[in-house]
C-alpha cells in the first residue's frame, strides 16, 4: 500500500469522527489533537476505524505514536510490512 | 384424463392423511364409488369417485398427509356416459371443526388504573394542543411549568408563557440549529438557578487501582470493545445511586419525586458548540461492555450531528466530566427538573500520602452539586464516599 | 284432523306425475353437484342438502301460486328449484358470485327471489316463522287472496318462535299454512330425545289451528294433503299445520359425521326412497318408460352442467359495494 | 305551535301518520285496549279500531318479526316494545332478519318498519325493567337509532322514520314522557341525521343523548356560575352519528364529558370517545372525560338508585376537572 492510499484510509476515518474537518487542511507533523476538537472517545473512535480500514491492532501503548498523521502513517506502514 | 383429488371433507379442512385404496391401478371405477378412505380430525371418511372410468395411475401411498386438491390418481375416463347414471350418493364427510383457540379475554380493567410505569424518564407532560401551540411559537415545552394535573402542561400556561416571551425582544425570527440550542440551554440554566438551592461538595480520588485494571482488561478485548475510564465514572455513579435514591429523580409538583430507575445522562459537548445530555437507560443494570457500546453509540452520533432529539430521553441524573478540557473541578448546574450533578475533573499525577508513605498517584477530583430542597450535604458526602469506594472495587462494576 | 285420508288421491296423470318425477330427479341431481363442488372447493362454508326429503318439497310446492309467500330454511335448495328459481342462479350464488340470486351475500342458507315471492332462507331455527305470519298479516290486511307457505324442519317445533307463531296467527286468524318437514333429526339430536311428544301435528290442537300429517316419501300423497291444508287456509278459515314425515339421506351438512344414526337405519329409509318409489308406481301403472327417463335424465345433466359453468364464468361482486345494500345509511 | 307533553307528541305523530297512510298500523303489547303501557296510544283503538291498533300477545320475537313479514308484505309497521328490557326476546328477529335482510338479499328486500322502545332508569323499577342499551342497537349496521330528549323530536322522529325504507329504532326515556314543550303540527320535514347544540359555549363539551340532556343542561348552568362556559350537544341519533357536530365543538372547547346512563365499559361512550380522539387528538386539551352509570344490575332502593345512575354533580366535576382553575 502506498503512503498516499494510507494516508486516504486515515482521513476518511478521521471524518468519521468529525464530519466538519476539511482533510486538506490537516498538517501532518501538528498533533491532531491540537488542530481538531477530538476527546479520548473520538481517539477510541477514530483508533477502531483505522483498524477496521486496514485490518491492523492498535495497543493503547501505542497510542502516543498516533499523535501527528505522519506518524500514523509510518506506524501503519511498518505494520503492514510485518504482517 | 380425470383426477382423484383429496377432496374437501368439512368447512376448514386443510389437508387430510390417506388411509388406504379400496381399488388399485387397472380397476374399474363407477361415478359413486367408495375408492379410498381418508382420516380427518373428526372422523375416517370413505371418500367417493365422481368419475367412470380405469385407474391408471396411484400417486399417494396410505399414511401419507396432503393438502386438499392434491391429486391422489389418475382415471382413465370411458367416453362421458349419454344420461348421466343415477351416482351414488357421496359419503357424507365431517369436516373437523377445529375449535379456534379461545381468545384469552383480557382481564377487566381494575377501575382505577395505576400510572403506567414508565420505562423511560419522565417525559414532558404536556397535552396535544398545547403541545402543539408551542411547537407554533417556538417555545421549549421544557422551559414551562406545568400546571394541569401531575403537572402537565396546558394550553393556558404556553399561552402565559408566550405572553411573558413577548414581553422580552423577540429573537431573531431565523435561528440556526446551535444558536436555538444555546437559547434553550440558557432558559433551562436559567431556571435552575432561580429555582435550584444548589450546594456543592468535592473529593478527591485515586484513581490508580481503576486505571491498573483497565490497563489489564483492554489487553483482553478486541479493539471494538476496548473501555475508557470514564466508563467506570459512569458504572460507579449509577451503581452508588441505588444506595442513594433520594439523589436520583425529580423536583415536580413542588415536591420530590425519587424515580425507580436509574437513567444516567451523560453531558457531551457537541462539535461546533452546544450541549446534549441523553440518557443511558437502566445504566447500573449494564455490564461495563454494554455501557461502552451505548456509551460510544451516542456520544458519536451526538457529535457527528447525527443524533436525533426523540433520542433524547430526559435523565433521572447527569454526569458531566471536563478532565480532558484540563479542568480539574468541574461545579456545574443541575438540569431541572433533576436534583443533582456530578462533575469528574481531568486525572493529575499527585504526591500522595497513605500509611505514611508518599507516592505519585493519578488523582481524580469528583463533585456533586446537589439541590438543597431535596438532600442536605450529610447525603451528598456519603454519595460521593460510596462513589470512591466503588472505583477501588473496579472488577466488581 | 287426523291424518289424511289417502284414499282421495287424484287420478293420476302422465304428463302431470312425469313432471313430478323430472321435479324431484332435478333436485336429486342438483344436490349430487353441490356436494362434489363442495369437495372441490367451489362451495364453501355451511352446505345442508336436501336429497331424500324431495317429495315433500316438490308435493307441497304444486299447490302454491305466484301470488303467495314462501319462506324457507337454511336447508332450501329443493324448495327453492320447486319454486322456479333457475339452477344457475342458485348455483352461481353458492359460488358466491355476483350473478347469484342473493348477489353472493347469502350462500346456500339465504336464497332470496321477491320476483317470485320466495322471501328467503332463514339459518336461525324459526326465524322464519315470524316473518312468514307478518307476510300473511300484510295478504290480509291489504285483502289479497294470497297465502303464506311456510316450511321449517322439527328442530324448529322446540324454538319459543314456532309456539308463539302458530298462536299469532291462529289468534289473527292468518293465512299461513305451516309446512313442517320431519325428517326425524334436528342436526345431531334424534326427535325422541329432544321432544315430549313427538307427534308433531297434534301440537296444533293447542292453539286451536287443524293439522294433519302425510307420509312424506309419497309424492302423491304429499301434493294431496297439500292440497287439503291449502285450500282449509285459502277458505279464510286461519292457519293450517301439515307434517311431512320424511328422512334425509345425507348427513345434517357436509361438516356433519353422522355419528348418531345407524347404517341400517339409513339404509331402510333408502328403500323408500320417494324417486325410487314413484319410478316403480309410474311403470306398475304404464305411465313411464326407459326412454322418459332416458330424456328426463339428459335433461337433468345438461341443466346442471350449464348451471355449473355459468356460476364458474360469473363475476364477483366488487369490494367497492360493500356497503350498497346495508340499510340505515345517511345518504339512501 | 301547540303546547304537549312529550307522550302527547308521540301519540300526535302516530295519529297524523294512520289517518294519512293506510298502510300504516301499530302493534305491540297492550298498545290498545289498555292505551299503552305509557299511555302513549291511548284512544287510538277507538279511532282507527283493532285492525289497525292491534294488542300483541306476549310474543315479542312473534309480534316483532311479523312485523319484519309485515313490512315486506307493503305496510308500514310501528311495533311497540314496551321497554328495551323485553327487546331481549326480540334480539334475533331484530339482529338476524330486520338488519340483515336487505343487505344478504343482494338488495331486494328493504324492511321498512319503525320501532318504538321506551328505555332507561330512575323510577325505582331494579335491575330488569332500568336498562339503558341504546348502544347495542347503534352498533348494528343496516338499522337507524334515534333518541329523542325533546317535545319536537319525540313528534318529529316517529314521522320522519315511516319515510325510512329501512328499520328505525326510536329509544323513549321513560322519563321523557310527562316533559312539557311545543310541537308545530303543520310542520312537514324533519332531520334525523344532525345533532344539536343545545346551549353553545367555549370551556368544555358536555356532549348526551335522550333521558341524560336535561341533566347536562342543568350541569351547564351550574358551571357558567363557577365561570366555566359549557356547551351542550344533544346527539339525537346514535346510528348514524353526527361525528361533525362533536367534533366542531371539542374542537373549539379544547375537553369534552360524555353522559352516558349505560355501563361505562363498552357503552355509547366509549364510541364516541374513541371519535374525538381519531378526529382532534390535536385539539385535546385533557383526556375525554365520561359520566355514566355505575357497573352495578340496577338496584331498588332509591339511594342506591341514584348513586348508580349518573348525576349532575359528577357531570359539574367531571368538567371542573378539566378546565384549567383560574388564579
Amino acid at each position: 500500500m502506498t503512503r498516499d492510499e494510507i494516508r486516504s484510509g486515515i482521513l476518511r476515518a478521521l471524518t468519521q469522527v468529525a464530519p466538519e474537518v476539511d482533510p486538506a487542511s490537516i498538517k501532518p507533523n501538528l498533533r491532531l489533537r491540537d488542530q481538531l476538537d477530538i476527546d479520548s472517545m473520538d481517539l477510541l473512535n477514530f483508533v477502531i476505524g483505522v483498524h477496521k480500514e486496514f485490518k491492523i491492532d492498535i495497543p493503547e501503548a501505542d497510542y502516543p505514536q498516533l499523535a501527528t498523521l505522519d506518524g500514523i502513517i509510518d506506524y501503519i506502514a511498518k505494520a503492514q510490512a510485518q504482517k | 384424463m380425470a383426477e382423484f383429488v383429496m377432496p374437501q371433507l368439512g368447512a376448514d379442512m386443510s389437508a387430510g392423511k390417506l388411509i388406504q385404496w379400496r381399488k388399485k391401478v387397472g380397476d374399474r371405477v363407477e361415478r359413486g364409488d367408495i375408492i379410498a378412505d381418508v382420516e380427518t380430525d373428526k372422523a375416517d371418511i370413505e371418500v367417493e369417485v365422481f368419475s367412470t372410468g380405469t385407474i391408471e395411475k396411484i400417486l399417494i401411498q396410505p399414511g401419507e398427509k396432503v393438502p386438499v386438491g392434491t391429486v391422489m390418481a389418475l382415471i382413465r375416463e370411458e367416453g362421458k356416459p349419454a344420461a348421466a347414471e343415477v351416482p351414488a350418493v357421496p359419503r357424507e364427510v365431517a369436516a373437523p371443526t377445529t375449535p379456534v383457540a379461545p381468545v384469552q379475554a383480557p382481564p377487566m380493567p381494575a377501575a382505577a388504573v395505576a400510572p403506567p410505569r414508565v420505562a423511560e424518564a419522565l417525559r414532558i407532560h404536556i397535552s396535544p394542543v398545547a403541545r402543539k401551540l408551542a411547537a407554533d411559537l417556538g417555545i421549549d415545552p421544557a422551559t414551562i411549568t406545568g400546571t394541569g394535573p401531575g403537572g402537565r402542561i396546558t394550553l393556558e400556561d404556553v399561552q402565559q408563557a408566550a405572553q411573558a416571551q413577548a414581553a422580552k425582544p423577540a429573537p431573531a425570527p431565523e435561528m440556526d440549529r446551535a444558536a436555538r440550542m444555546r437559547q434553550a440551554i440558557g432558559a433551562a440554566m436559567a431556571r435552575s438557578k432561580r429555582e435550584i438551592p444548589h450546594y456543592y461538595l468535592s473529593t478527591t480520588i485515586d484513581m490508580g487501582r481503576p486505571l491498573a485494571w483497565l490497563t489489564q482488561e483492554n489487553l483482553k478485548r478486541s479493539v471494538e470493545d476496548r473501555l475508557v475510564y470514564g466508563v467506570l465514572l459512569v458504572k460507579a455513579v449509577a451503581l452508588a445511586l441505588r444506595q442513594f435514591p433520594d439523589l436520583n429523580g425529580f423536583w415536580v409538583g413542588g415536591k420530590p419525586t425519587p424515580k425507580p430507575d436509574i437513567h444516567v445522562g451523560v453531558a457531551i459537548s457537541l462539535r461546533g458548540g452546544g450541549l446534549v445530555a441523553p440518557a443511558i437507560h437502566d445504566t447500573d443494570r449494564l455490564s461495563l461492555g454494554e455501557l461502552m457500546k451505548s456509551f460510544r453509540d451516542l456520544i458519536q452520533r451526538a457529535r457527528a450531528g447525527s443524533l436525533r432529539s426523540s433520542e433524547l430521553s430526559d435523565p433521572t441524573i447527569t454526569v458531566t466530566s471536563l478532565g480532558e478540557q484540563g479542568v480539574e473541578a468541574v461545579f456545574g448546574v443541575i438540569y431541572p427538573p433533576q436534583v443533582a450533578l456530578v462533575g469528574f475533573g481531568k486525572i493529575v499525577e499527585r504526591p500522595w500520602a497513605s500509611e505514611g508513605q508518599i507516592t505519585a498517584r493519578p488523582i481524580l477530583t469528583a463533585t456533586l452539586s446537589g439541590d438543597h430542597r431535596v438532600t442536605d450535604g450529610h447525603r451528598g458526602g456519603l454519595f460521593l464516599a460510596a462513589v470512591e469506594r466503588l472505583l477501588q472495587e473496579p472488577s466488581l462494576l | 284432523m287426523t291424518a289424511s285420508d289417502t284414499s282421495a288421491r287424484p287420478l293420476v296423470d302422465r304428463e302431470h306425475s312425469l313432471f313430478l318425477l323430472r321435479e324431484m330427479l332435478r333436485i336429486r341431481r342438483f344436490e349430487e353437484k353441490a356436494a362434489e363442488m363442495y369437495s372441490l372447493q367451489k362451495i364453501h362454508g355451511f352446505l345442508h342438502l336436501y336429497i331424500g326429503e324431495e317429495a315433500t318439497g316438490v308435493g307441497a310446492m304444486q299447490v302454491f301460486t305466484q301470488q303467495d309467500n314462501i319462506v324457507a330454511t337454511y336447508r332450501e335448495h329443493g324448495q327453492a328449484l320447486a319454486r322456479g328459481i333457475p339452477a344457475r342462479v342458485l348455483m352461481a350464488e353458492m359460488f358466491g358470485k355476483a350473478t347469484g340470486c342473493s348477489h353472493g351475500h347469502g350462500g346456500s342458507m339465504h336464497f332470496f327471489d321477491v320476483s317470485r315471492r320466495f322471501y328467503g332462507g332463514y339459518a336461525i331455527v324459526g326465524g322464519g316463522l315470524p316473518v312468514a305470519v307478518g307476510l300473511a298479516l300484510a295478504d290480509k290486511m291489504q285483502n289479497r287472496k294470497a297465502i303464506t307457505g311456510c316450511y321449517f324442519g322439527d328442530g324448529a317445533v322446540a324454538e319459543g318462535e314456532f309456539h308463539e307463531s302458530l298462536n299469532l296467527a291462529a289468534l289473527w286468524k292468518l293465512p299461513v299454512v305451516f309446512l313442517c318437514e320431519n325428517n326425524l333429526y334436528a342436526m345431531g339430536t334424534a326427535l325422541e330425545r329432544y321432544q315430549a311428544q313427538t307427534d308433531i301435528s297434534r301440537k296444533a290442537s293447542a292453539y286451536g289451528l287443524p293439522s294433519s300429517a302425510v307420509d312424506g316419501m309419497d309424492i302423491l300423497a304429499v301434493e294431496a294433503a297439500a292440497k287439503q291444508a291449502t285450500d282449509y287456509v285459502r277458505g279464510g278459515n286461519g292457519p293450517y299445520l301439515l307434517e311431512s314425515r320424511t328422512y334425509r339421506f345425507r348427513a345434517h351438512s357436509m361438516a356433519d359425521p353422522d355419528l348418531y344414526r345407524t347404517k341400517e337405519e339409513i339404509e331402510s329409509w333408502k328403500k323408500r326412497d320417494p324417486i325410487v318409489l314413484f319410478e316403480r308406481k309410474l311403470r306398475e301403472l304404464g305411465l313411464l318408460a326407459d326412454s322418459d327417463l332416458g330424456r328426463i335424465e339428459s335433461g337433468i345433466a345438461a341443466e346442471i352442467e350449464d348451471a355449473v359453468q355459468f356460476a364458474e364464468a360469473s363475476p364477483e361482486e366488487s369490494i367497492e359495494d360493500l356497503l350498497k345494500d346495508v340499510g340505515g345509511q345517511v345518504a339512501r | 305551535m301547540t303546547k304537549m307533553t312529550y307522550r302527547e307528541a308521540v301519540r300526535a305523530a302516530m295519529r297524523k301518520a294512520l289517518r294519512e297512510d293506510p298502510r300504516v298500523f301499530l302493534m305491540g303489547e297492550d298498545v290498545g285496549r289498555y292505551g299503552g303501557a305509557f299511555a302513549v296510544s291511548h284512544g287510538l283503538l277507538a279511532e282507527f279500531g283493532p285492525e289497525r291498533i292491534r294488542d300483541a300477545p306476549l310474543s315479542e320475537s312473534a309480534f316483532f318479526g311479523a312485523g319484519i313479514g309485515a313490512a315486506l308484505g307493503g305496510m308500514r309497521p310501528i311495533v311497540e316494545i314496551m321497554t328495551i328490557n323485553f327487546s331481549m326476546l326480540a334480539m334475533d328477529q331484530i339482529l338476524n332478519n330486520a338488519a340483515t335482510l336487505r343487505h344478504m338479499s343482494g338488495g331486494q328486500l328493504n324492511v321498512p318498519l319503525v320501532c318504538r322502545v321506551a328505555t332507561g332508569g330512575g323510577r325505582q323499577m331494579a335491575a330488569q325493567h332500568s336498562h339503558s342499551l341504546e348502544g347495542w342497537y347503534a352498533h348494528i349496521p343496516g338499522i337507524k337509532v334515534l333518541t329523542p330528549a325533546t317535545v319536537p323530536d319525540a313528534y318529529g322522529m316517529v314521522l320522519a322514520a315511516l319515510r325510512e325504507p329501512d328499520p328505525v329504532f326510536i329509544f323513549e326515556h321513560a322519563t321523557l314522557y310527562p316533559l312539557e314543550g311545543e310541537v308545530d303540527e303543520s310542520a312537514e320535514t324533519f332531520d334525523i341525521t344532525r345533532a344539536a347544540v343545545m346551549r353553545p359555549g367555549n370551556n368544555v363539551s358536555l356532549i348526551t343523548y335522550g333521558g341524560t340532556l336535561g341533566k347536562a343542561m342543568e350541569a351547564a348552568v351550574r358551571l357558567a356560575s363557577d365561570g366555566v362556559d359549557a356547551e351542550v350537544i344533544d346527539l339525537r341519533t346514535l346510528r348514524p352519528l353526527d361525528t361533525q357536530t362533536i367534533v366542531n365543538s371539542v374542537a373549539k372547547t379544547h375537553r369534552a364529558v360524555i353522559v352516558d346512563e349505560a355501563w361505562r365499559t363498552g357503552s355509547f361512550s366509549a364510541e364516541i370517545s374513541a371519535q374525538i380522539v381519531e378526529n382532534v387528538f390535536d385539539d385535546l386539551d385533557a383526556p375525554v372525560a365520561r359520566v355514566c352509570s355505575a357497573e352495578a344490575p340496577m338496584p331498588y332502593a332509591k339511594h342506591l338508585e341514584a348513586a348508580t345512575l349518573p348525576q349532575v354533580d359528577q357531570i359539574v366535576a367531571a368538567a371542573q376537572e378539566l378546565v384549567p382553575r383560574h388564579g
